[in-house]
């Protein structure tokens, strides 16, 4: 139980929590796995991003996070 | 070249904190603020806005960075609220310090865009016991796309 | 709509009047501000802003009428200083709410341009024991030509 | 002496005084004729402007004053 994933915005609403733990290694097709039903459809879409330790992926289906590692699903921000 | 960024989840006095920046620049001609508050707005009685904490406040750094070195401002400060608010309440003061009054008001301009459509927060508000996810507004965007 | 005019021969406090301006527009989303105070400039030891009694403040209210209607904002304040000032004193104030930020700050940036190049007063300049009068600047001009 | 002629910024140091008090009624001959040296060139110059009672001329030949009216010499201005 090594890669701590955190849902942001309404993604966290959807997950009914705010943090999980899962697995490492963790890449794309691990991601999709670890995220059933709307979660999973949300993590898709074009509009959400992925952060590593807060750093944004460009193309999220790279996405390689080990041991410690944080992945932070993002929705569209809006605004203050 | 002064840089001020806080991202406070209790409540803040924007006129207090306007004085102390003035303070601090005395000797320059011109400070723009802009003070950003929660609206009253029919049955909103409040809002959440959540953030990040690995990504919002390096995210506004980065941000007032930017600002000081695009239009040469001496000072920058950026305070921006999380948590529970209630109408009235302010949500964002951004004010910047210059010799100059174009500069000054540009440097300010800019950062409520990039800060409204390009900062990570999420918004929700509460209407009698929901809470409703506030998406993205296209004015937002094409705010942003001003600054090329 | 509320119009808040003054032409002042005495110290004012910037902070203090953003503060009473923002609790009379308590609920508007947006209020930005801008501050125009003496600059630390050299040998500069003194400026006198004149004034014409019939023509300056009269001006300044036609300004303000006109950004109400032309920004739609909810308020606007403008405060100017007449009189000898010293380096660090404020000049003058604008302040616009409004419900949304740009037509705050667009208010503010209009304002302040027709007051630094199309209102009614006459700047010196005190450097040693000489007042040398202030020639308009091309800079206020070709900033007032953006509105059109 | 029933017009008051008042000279603003940098017009008032030529003219050695802020006001002065004129004959009605006065028009632009008039106002040149009682406006020597160099307040004289001064007035003629187009970015000097003429306000009576707080009102711009467009054109300033056309200053028609009486009886207490005040005609203002207005330099260009120069800002906050």
């Amino acid at each position: 139980m090594a890669v701590r994933l955190v849902f942001l915005g309404k993604l966290a609403d959807l997950a009914g929590v705010g943090e999980r733990e899962v697995s490492a290694p963790l890449d794309w097709a691990g991601l999709l796995a670890a995220l059933p039903g709307p979660l999973g459809e949300a993590a898709r879409q074009d509009r959400t991003r992925i952060a590593v330790n807060g750093a944004l992926l460009a193309d999220k289906t790279t996405l390689q996070a080990g041991e410690g590692d944080e992945v932070a699903l993002l929705p569209p921000v809006s605004g203050g | 070249m002064s840089r001020d960024v806080r991202l406070l989840t209790t409540p803040f006095d924007p006129a207090t904190e306007i004085a102390a920046f003035g303070a601090a620049h005395r000797g320059f001609g011109g400070l723009c603020s802009f003070i950003g508050a929660v609206r009253l707005d029919g049955d909103v009685e409040a809002l959440e806005l959540l953030h990040y904490e690995a990504m919002t406040l390096p995210g506004m750094e980065a941000l007032a960075d930017e600002a000081l070195a695009r239009f040469g401002v001496a000072g920058l400060l950026i305070i921006h609220r999380a948590g529970i608010m209630h109408p009235g309440d302010p949500i964002v003061l951004v004010a910047a310090a210059g010799r100059h009054r174009r500069e000054a008001i540009e440097a300010v301009d800019f950062a409520m865009d990039h800060l409204k459509s390009d900062s990570w927060f999420w918004k929700r508000e509460l209407r009698g016991v929901h809470w409703t996810w506030i998406e993205p507004r296209a004015q937002d965007h094409s705010d942003l796309s001003r600054w090329g």
